[in-house]
């Protein structure tokens, strides 16, 4: 079976189905039984990649090594959580009369269109069609953003979209410069292939200044896809106009698919350059988001767009240990890139239920004693939010000590202790501002907004999926995080 | 185990008798200087006597703690009393504690005073009390310098040990470090056994009482241990300056010679303690409760400078 | 370079070169000018000449897919899109830019260094271009001056222009570094990901204007902190 | 070391995290049956605890004593070893948790009673269960690793806890304040192991010992900075103490108790780990530093404490006292190895020791009388307390034992740990010639001002809650506690006596501790008599028998007895009002008041506190008869008010100030990117 072209398939055709359905409840499970194929077929691409080492298919169109199955992996897991969430969560808006139903069968169509989009760009072989996949998905998340039709939300997506774009085009000319780094000066004919396979094993050979040139630019437009500051202005804004599931799928994969595009680029600044060119940029770009994101952390007023600024730090964190440039690292950081893929959604639909029940996300509005309305929404959030702050015995803990203590050891002392800081400090703003709603007394609202239950599938699978993972790793996993390490230390 | 029945009981029986006599003379001296007649010295065993034969009046507010409390307050002060050295320099009971179990014991008498000054739920009870737990508390300090003093010297918080090595050619008594050192504990025993610049001990007018506020509810025999209990403390800590920081004439053997000697030299040093402090209090007033911090302070500040000097002077 | 040389590639870099400055041109205009609908014409001016350029290059190296990448352009930028964006500016009955965040002098100057800064980033990599002298500099220049006018314009309609103007600079880059262009499948995806990218804003810029009755993106602060 | 049935401490240790894991689960089971989760859960605990007090005591007494009892958990995670490791020094700290478990727990039984129908019994029950495994993992824990996840766990946990009346805006900020403070100190532990991982290339503890040695001087230094800050916070010190009293008293009685008995211990546990068991031989400057902090901390702890009139709060200003005379002795004994005195600085260890047992088990019954107390006058301002000896006879009990203890009175346990202490200030006095030796008899002048104003602070504690008239309504209603309670609470009253009575028998168990820490066993050398009789190693040097003073204490009551049958026997006690000045009887309102109680001292140390009152009186014709007097008074918290409030604003202020960045104009971003833009290009060329 033609996995890799099934995986993009698969969501597509669910998307399509949906146009002419009629039935919500038809779109939704049409939704949930493609992303669990597609997490079945992320789960056997993973299972063949540990086999094979390299998985490619039409010719080499499509290509996937251990860093892509990662990705597939995390897309799917979210892309499965979100898509359970969103049946109830647009009855609800339904109900409430907040979305029209051309609306509802909008975000049904285009979910699928931007997770086929991501799915393409982790298994793109050609840097040129992984560019134009990274569009893909900016353009079907755009109008998932300015699904609520607010002023806000139009404002949103405005944004991002012109600062996405804007990078997206810096991001082809890095593409470009790319192209002509492994042309060479030398060749008048056609390259071979600009094919990622054959870029990897050519790329010793290319031209410095060039691929230096279109590292840069790479940077910069995945970058500002990526929500690397001070790039990420557009990220608390979508993040909180967004529809919950959106917001859950743009934060806890839309931004990891974007750095694993610069990711690649990195490898092959790395490969070409042989020296810490590239990697210093990803280390100060990570370390600069995450310092930024803490103080707006802790003075933020509204909901999700604190827990934007939470993924912005858990993005520079990644970048960071990634920059760090040392197998420890690597490998904490590829761990948290799964941790943070597990927790962000839980919030995002906790603070879904949240927005809904209260109809806003101000911290003032909501007011306090949330956990006497949505006790079990808030259980979980609670959970979710430690877990995102690094308490143990969830994961994140693990992988930022892991990265902590990969760059000790590594004798990067400095920028250990800014990490650390920098993880207390967002740490202290989001136990601060989550206790300013969560507990507390109240009395028991009126009807309407979320149920006690609701959402309650969707962040029990994610949660548990996060504590069973995070005490348990099984040996594939383990092994092909390994594997994405070495691919990011260039040594595959 | 070398505790000497006899001697312990020897001792208890002269710590009764002796602490009523001590309070008994400074009282009666007192008046002397003031031109009074004043009640004979040994008054203070008739009231005791009286007080036990009599009825007793317990408020209905009170507790098992009122009760209790003389009890522990008259007990704790005799165990004091057993750690130091009075004729011998061997106290009976010093294999038990030293210097700073008599402190505690002292403290634990204090505490259930306090208590007890509480319990009735009178007003005066309790401004005793706290009174009585704040002067105490910023005497401590300058009382453990002062026991530091002696005991670094000695190399020993074991009372008998401290008069020992303290016993050594007279001159030696008289180092700056022992001088101050005796100067300070002087001045925490006026605070601590609630003498004139600290308290009045004859005063019953209702807001410069310290002592007596706490024994207001007291009466009939519970009134006699408070009191005794009082007296012994007093004895107590009179014995500790007289028989630690200036130990002439200690007996170190037990022979009667020694013992002799030393019952002579020991009531001569408490008479000129009782003599001072009459001194004392006759020509001072009483200071204002929170003037008392700045005595007691310099009492901790002389206590320093005797430590300080131990070394400094060698 | 080649020492032997056939004559119509020392042409085709002549008129390259003529091409690129004449992009460059267009795009400073662009710049300064407030009118939209000749902001749109000029869009179109700039990309016939990126389209000719392409035309000049396929026809030079032979390279026939070079010149499917020359007709798309045609189409798209210079046709499709201008008509699009022009029937969007009298739909919504706006045509003046208002109040730059810089004066037209002080926009030309900031330009005249962005331009020294593109050729600064260019210089080294002159060598490697295949056709034409200094194409790359115009491009980098294209590049950082559409960024600029991104910034300077508050008109959505005018964001979206500046946006093509960058993307422009782009393509004229991946001209004028590779002999044949970039791989075809890439072409065809850049340009069908420009053209959806132009519907969405479309899409977005009607929406916006239905919602605040404007498309001045000064409007759009409600999102802070 | 596999851990099958060989009644070895490892086999105890897991049986009894098994237990704490079978309460906190079944707990949760009983979601819907109050009764039953706390029974099943406070139970289970209790059982736990029993098995962690077996564990710990095998692993102290008897044949293998002192040996390390090593077991290797099977950890899913490859790169994290589960490896727990039970030396004499964490054996002490499992036997301290556990003893207090098992009291606690018993409590618990009844306590938790009185939650049901209003607060989940079920959630308390199992977070409690947690808590308690996770402060014993903390003890036991082999590896670094797996100390920082317990360490975090039960920070968790404790935070769940504190917040468990989560409807208070009070509990609230307490819990976040707690858990903030805590994170920071976990932030500096964090660093610390991994500097000593790095010179290691191991997160064994085993690899751990004495690595100081290895470890450049200034590096060195910095780890026992980094150390003495991440468990200073947990233990209390000051300045780092502010969130012991918001948290303590808020959380629920019982775990109050452990928090304050165990909790914070675990701060001393990992400065005793560190200090003498990683780092080697200490410069001077380390112990000097930790004396006088331990001294800062014990007397401003006190002070604080009697300012308070909320029960549970001086009680938590009592713990930061008691760590800080804890730290005295860690200190002297760091001096004392640096001077070369290894039999001193296991003598001053032993009474720091010795005072972290005791001050856990008296500490604990505190806060269970105090939780009694509480539970039934619905209050925890002793202001509206009073009259509580009469109506919780054995409670009141119970408390003044603690109240004794607490103050250093013989013959009770605190007396003999201070006792230690004093002696080894005494004789550091003579391990040096240089100026510094001064510390140690100021250390033990202010010691002794710390517990002569300890005694103060509970005289005024028990008195004005449980003695004279109920003050409230609470109060007046108050009833004797259920029997569960009253049994935790005398078994650690038992404790508290049998620790006063019979130090030698612990300080033989604490005898693995010293010989693992400095080499040396001391219970024989301080053994001077039959084991009743204690001294300091040299019997000249000063002796001390409590079980001595005691039955002294008790043979003469004799002379009041014999007085009272010669003379009063005839006499008859009446019942009668108390003096009123002839007014028409006394009201509660005319009793002294706790704020009455402190005021000389608030006024000695008016540079301190800095005291505010306002008054305001109504009156109709003259001044001197007001109609309505109010009255108020306010202590400032100067660490709260110079330190940490302005720090506080400060960095809101700049956060705030940094919004400015994401104004919601697009230019503005679109600028942010072009800068980035063309830095970077110039950067690249």
């Amino acid at each position: 079976m033609p996995l890799l072209a099934s995986l993009i398939f698969v969501p597509a055709a669910a998307g399509l189905a949906c146009l002419p359905a009629r039935s919500r409840r038809v779109m939704a499970a049409l939704g949930g039984l493609a992303c669990l194929a597609t997490l079945a077929l992320g789960v056997a691409l993973m299972g063949r990649v540990l086999e094979q080492g390299v998985v490619t298919e039409w010719n080499e169109f499509l290509c996937a090594d251990a860093l892509s199955a990662w990705m597939v992996l995390l897309i799917s897991v979210v892309s499965l959580g979100a898509s359970l969430y969103a049946g109830r969560y647009f009855q609800r808006d339904l109900e409430a009369g907040a979305v029209t139903f051309g609306r509802v069968r909008e975000f049904f169509v285009l979910t699928p269109l931007f997770q086929t989009g991501m799915f393409f760009v982790v298994l793109a072989n050609n840097m040129g069609v992984m560019w134009f996949a990274v569009e893909a998905t900016a353009l079907s998340s755009v109008l998932l953003v300015a699904l609520y039709n607010r002023r806000t939300s139009l404002e949103a997506a405005w944004k991002y979209i012109i600062l996405g774009s804007l990078g997206l085009a810096l991001a082809l000319l890095g593409t470009v410069f790319l192209y002509a780094a492994a042309v060479g000066p030398q060749a008048h004919e056609k390259l071979p292939s600009f094919n990622w396979s054959h870029l990897i094993t050519e790329a010793p050979r290319f031209d410095h200044g060039l691929i230096k040139l279109s590292f840069v630019l790479a940077l910069i437009g995945y970058g500002a896809k990526a929500g690397l500051a001070p790039m990420h202005t557009w990220l608390p804004d979508a993040h909180s106009e967004a529809p919950s599931p959106t917001s859950a799928m743009l934060s806890g994969v839309s931004l990891k698919v974007a750095l694993y595009a610069l990711l690649r680029f990195h490898i092959l600044t790395t490969a070409c350059l042989g020296s810490g060119f590239s990697r210093h940029f990803l280390l100060g770009f990570g370390l600069f988001s995450m310092l930024l994101a803490a103080p707006f952390i802790l003075v933020q007023k509204n909901l999700k767009r604190m827990l934007a600024y939470s993924s912005l730090e858990h993005i520079g964190l990644i970048c960071a240990g990634i920059g760090m440039n040392t197998p420890v690292t690597i490998f904490g950081a590829l761990l948290h890139m799964g941790y943070h893929a597990l927790t962000k959604p839980v919030l995002f639909f906790a603070a879904g239920n949240i927005h809904q029940t209260f109809h806003s996300l101000e911290f003032r509005v909501i007011g306090r004693g949330v956990i006497k309305v949505l006790p079990v929404t808030v259980l979980f959030m609670s959970l979710a939010a430690l877990a995102a702050a690094g308490m143990p015995p969830f994961g994140m803990f693990l992988s930022e000590l892991t990265i902590i203590r990969g760059g000790l050891e590594a004798r990067q002392t400095a920028v250990s202790i800014l990490i650390l800081a920098a993880l207390l400090a967002s740490f202290c703003g989001l136990l601060q501002q989550l206790s300013r709603i969560l507990p507390g007394a109240r009395e028991p609202g009126p009807d309407g907004g979320a149920r006690r239950t609701d959402g309650v599938l969707a962040m029990g699978l994610m949660l548990g999926g996060l504590v069973l993972f995070s005490i348990w790793l099984p040996a594939p996993l383990y092994k092909l995080i390994q594997q994405t390490a070495l691919i990011l230390e260039g040594k595959s | 185990m070398n505790l000497n029945p006899i001697a312990i009981v020897l001792q208890t029986v002269l710590l009764l008798l002796l602490a009523p006599l001590m309070t008994g003379l400074i009282r009666n001296w007192k008046a002397k200087l003031q031109n009074r007649r004043g009640p004979p010295f040994w008054q203070p065993y008739l009231d005791l006597i009286k007080f036990l034969r009599k009825d007793m009046v317990i408020s209905e507010h009170a507790s098992w703690v009122f009760r209790a409390a003389p009890c522990v307050v008259f007990v704790s002060a005799l165990l004091a009393g057993l750690m130091t050295p009075m004729l011998t320099a061997q106290a009976p009971l010093s294999l038990f504690g030293g210097v700073l179990v008599v402190v505690g014991l002292l403290a634990l008498g204090r505490f259930f005073l306090a208590l007890g000054g509480l319990d009735p739920g009178s007003a005066f009870g309790g401004m005793g009390s706290s009174r009585e737990m704040t002067i105490a508390a910023i005497a401590e300090p300058a009382m453990m310098m002062a026991v530091f003093t002696v005991a670094i010297g000695a190399s020993s918080t074991d009372l008998s040990q401290m008069a020992r090595a303290s016993l050594g050619p007279a001159w030696r008594l008289f180092n700056p470090a022992h001088v101050m050192a005796f100067v300070a504990m002087f001045i925490v025993l006026l605070a601590e056994t609630g003498r004139i610049p600290v308290d009045n001990p004859a005063t019953h007018l209702e807001l410069t009482m310290i002592h007596e506020a706490m024994l207001l509810e007291y009466s009939g025999r519970y009134l006699a241990f408070m009191e005794w209990g009082a007296s012994i403390k007093q004895l107590v800590l009179m014995t500790l300056l007289s028989n630690v920081f200036l130990p002439i004439g200690i007996a170190t053997v037990a022979t009667p010679a020694a013992l002799a000697l030393s019952a002579l030299a020991f009531m001569a040093k408490l008479l000129v303690l009782a003599a001072a402090v009459v001194l004392v209090e006759t020509t001072n007033a009483k200071l204002r409760l929170f003037r008392v911090p700045d005595l007691l302070s310099a009492a901790f500040v002389l206590a320093t400078l005797a430590l300080l000097s131990t070394f400094l002077f060698r | 370079m080649t020492m032997n040389a056939p004559t119509s590639t020392e042409i085709g870099a002549q008129l390259i070169t003529i091409c690129a400055a004449g992009m460059l041109v267009f795009q400073l205009l662009l710049v300064v000018q407030r009118m939209l609908l000749t902001s749109i014409r000029l869009f179109a001016l700039q990309s016939l000449l990126l389209a000719a350029i392409a035309g000049i290059i396929g026809y030079v190296n032979d390279a026939p897919h070079v010149y499917i990448v020359a007709v798309l352009t045609l189409i798209g930028k210079v046709l499709f899109l201008p008509w699009l964006l022009d029937r969007q500016v009298r739909r919504i009955g706006i045509t003046q830019e208002i109040k730059p965040l810089f004066s037209a002098p002080t926009s030309m100057m900031l330009c005249g260094g962005l331009t020294l800064l593109g050729y600064v980033v260019a210089r080294p990599f002159t060598v490697l271009e295949r056709l034409g002298n200094n194409t790359l500099g115009v491009a980098m220049t294209l590049v950082l001056t559409g960024f600029f006018l991104m910034i300077n314009c508050r008109k959505a309609i005018t964001q979206v222009l500046a946006l093509l103007a960058v993307e422009n600079g782009v393509m004229l880059a991946a001209v004028a570094l590779t002999t044949y262009g970039m791989p075809l499948v890439v072409e065809l995806g850049i340009f069908f990901d420009l053209m959806v990218a132009v519907m969405v804003l479309g899409i977005l810029v009607y929406r916006i204007r239905e919602s605040f009755a404007s498309m001045d993106t000064d409007k759009l602060n409600q999102l802070k902190g | 070391m596999p851990y099958y049935l060989d009644f070895s401490p490892g086999m105890f240790l897991v049986l009894a995290f098994a237990g704490y894991g079978l309460g906190a689960v079944g707990a949760l089971a009983f979601w819907k049956h109050p009764r039953g989760a706390g029974w099943w859960s406070f139970g289970c605990a209790g059982l736990a605890a029993v098995g962690g007090l077996l564990s710990a005591l095998s692993a102290l007494t008897g044949a293998g004593r002192g040996a390390v009892c090593q077991v290797e958990l099977p950890s899913l995670i490859a790169y994290i070893p589960l490896t727990l490791r039970l030396d004499a020094l964490g054996a002490f700290f499992v036997l301290v948790v556990s003893l207090l478990g098992v009291a606690v727990s018993l409590y618990s039984l009844g306590y938790a009673r009185e939650l049901e129908g209003r607060k989940s019994v079920a959630a308390l029950g199992a977070f409690y269960n947690v808590m308690l495994a996770a402060i014993t993992l903390v003890f036991a824990a082999g590896n670094a690793f797996l100390f920082l996840i317990a360490w975090e766990v039960m920070a968790l946990t404790a935070f769940l806890l504190v917040s468990f009346e989560y409807e208070k805006p009070e509990t609230r900020d307490a819990g976040v304040l707690f858990f903030v403070m805590s994170h920071i100190g976990t932030g500096c532990l964090i660093l610390g192991f991994l500097l000593l991982f790095q010179a290691c290339g191991s997160y064994s503890f085993a690899d751990f010992h004495n690595l100081g040695e290895k470890l450049p001087p200034g590096k060195r230094d910095a780890v026992f900075l980094l150390f003495l800050v991440g468990f200073g916070v947990k233990a209390g010190l000051v300045p780092l103490h502010i969130w012991l009293p918001a948290a303590h008293p808020v959380a629920p009685s019982n775990v109050s108790a452990l928090m304050s008995g165990v909790l914070i211990k675990t701060g001393i546990y990992g400065m005793t780990r560190v200090f003498f068991d990683f780092l080697g031989a200490p410069p001077n400057w380390w112990g000097v530093t930790v004396l006088a902090i331990g001294t800062v901390s014990a007397v401003l702890g006190v002070l604080y404490a009697l300012m308070e009139h909320d029960l549970k709060r001086l009680l938590a200003y009592h713990s930061i006292e008691n760590i800080g005379i804890i730290l005295m002795g860690l200190g002297a004994a760091l001096m004392f190895l640096h001077s070369g005195h290894p039999a001193l600085a296991s003598l001053a260890l032993l009474a720091g020791l010795y005072h972290t047992m005791n001050h856990a088990v008296f500490k604990a019954l505190l806060f269970l009388g105090a939780g009694a107390v509480v539970q039934q006058t619905h209050t925890r301002n002793m202001e509206d307390m009073g009259g509580l000896a009469r109506r919780m006879g054995w409670t009141s009990a119970f408390f003044l034992v603690g109240a004794a203890a607490i103050s250093a009175l013989p013959p009770l346990n605190g007396f003999v740990s201070e006792w230690l202490t004093y002696q080894s200030l005494l004789q550091g006095f003579g391990t040096t010639e240089s100026l510094i030796r001064l510390m140690f008899p100021i250390g033990g002048a202010l010691l002794a001002l710390t517990g002569a104003l300890a005694a103060a602070c509970f005289v005024k504690a028990f008195g004005i809650t449980f003695l004279a008239q109920p003050r409230g309504e609470g109060a007046r209603r108050a009833r004797e506690a259920s029997c569960s309670m009253l049994l935790g609470q005398g078994l650690l009253t038992a404790a508290c006596v049998f620790l006063g009575l019979c130090p030698i028998l612990f300080l033989k168990v604490l005898d693995p501790v010293t010989q693992q820490l400095t080499g040396l066993q001391l219970s024989g050398q301080l053994n001077a008599a039959d084991g009743l009789v204690l001294s300091t190693g040299k019997p000249e040097a000063g002796t001390i028998s409590m079980a001595g003073v005691a039955l002294a204490g008790l043979g003469l009551l004799l002379v009041p007895l014999v007085l009272w049958l010669a003379l009063g026997r005839r006499t008859k006690a009446r019942i009668g009002p108390t003096w009123d000045c002839g007014q028409q009887g006394l009201t509660p309102q005319m009793e002294y008041t706790a704020t009455g109680f402190s005021k000389p001292i608030r006024m000695i140390f008016k540079a301190l506190f800095r005291p505010r009152r306002e008054v305001q009186r109504e009156y109709d014709f003259s001044p001197f008869y007001a109609t309505t007097i109010r009255f108020e008074s306010h202590v400032e918290e100067v660490f709260q008010t110079r330190i940490y409030r302005p720090l506080n604003r400060q960095v809101l202020r700049l956060s705030r100030r940094l919004r400015v960045l994401q104004a919601g104009s697009l230019q503005a971003y679109l600028i942010y990117i072009f800068i980035t833009l063309v830095v970077l290009l110039l950067f690249a060329l």
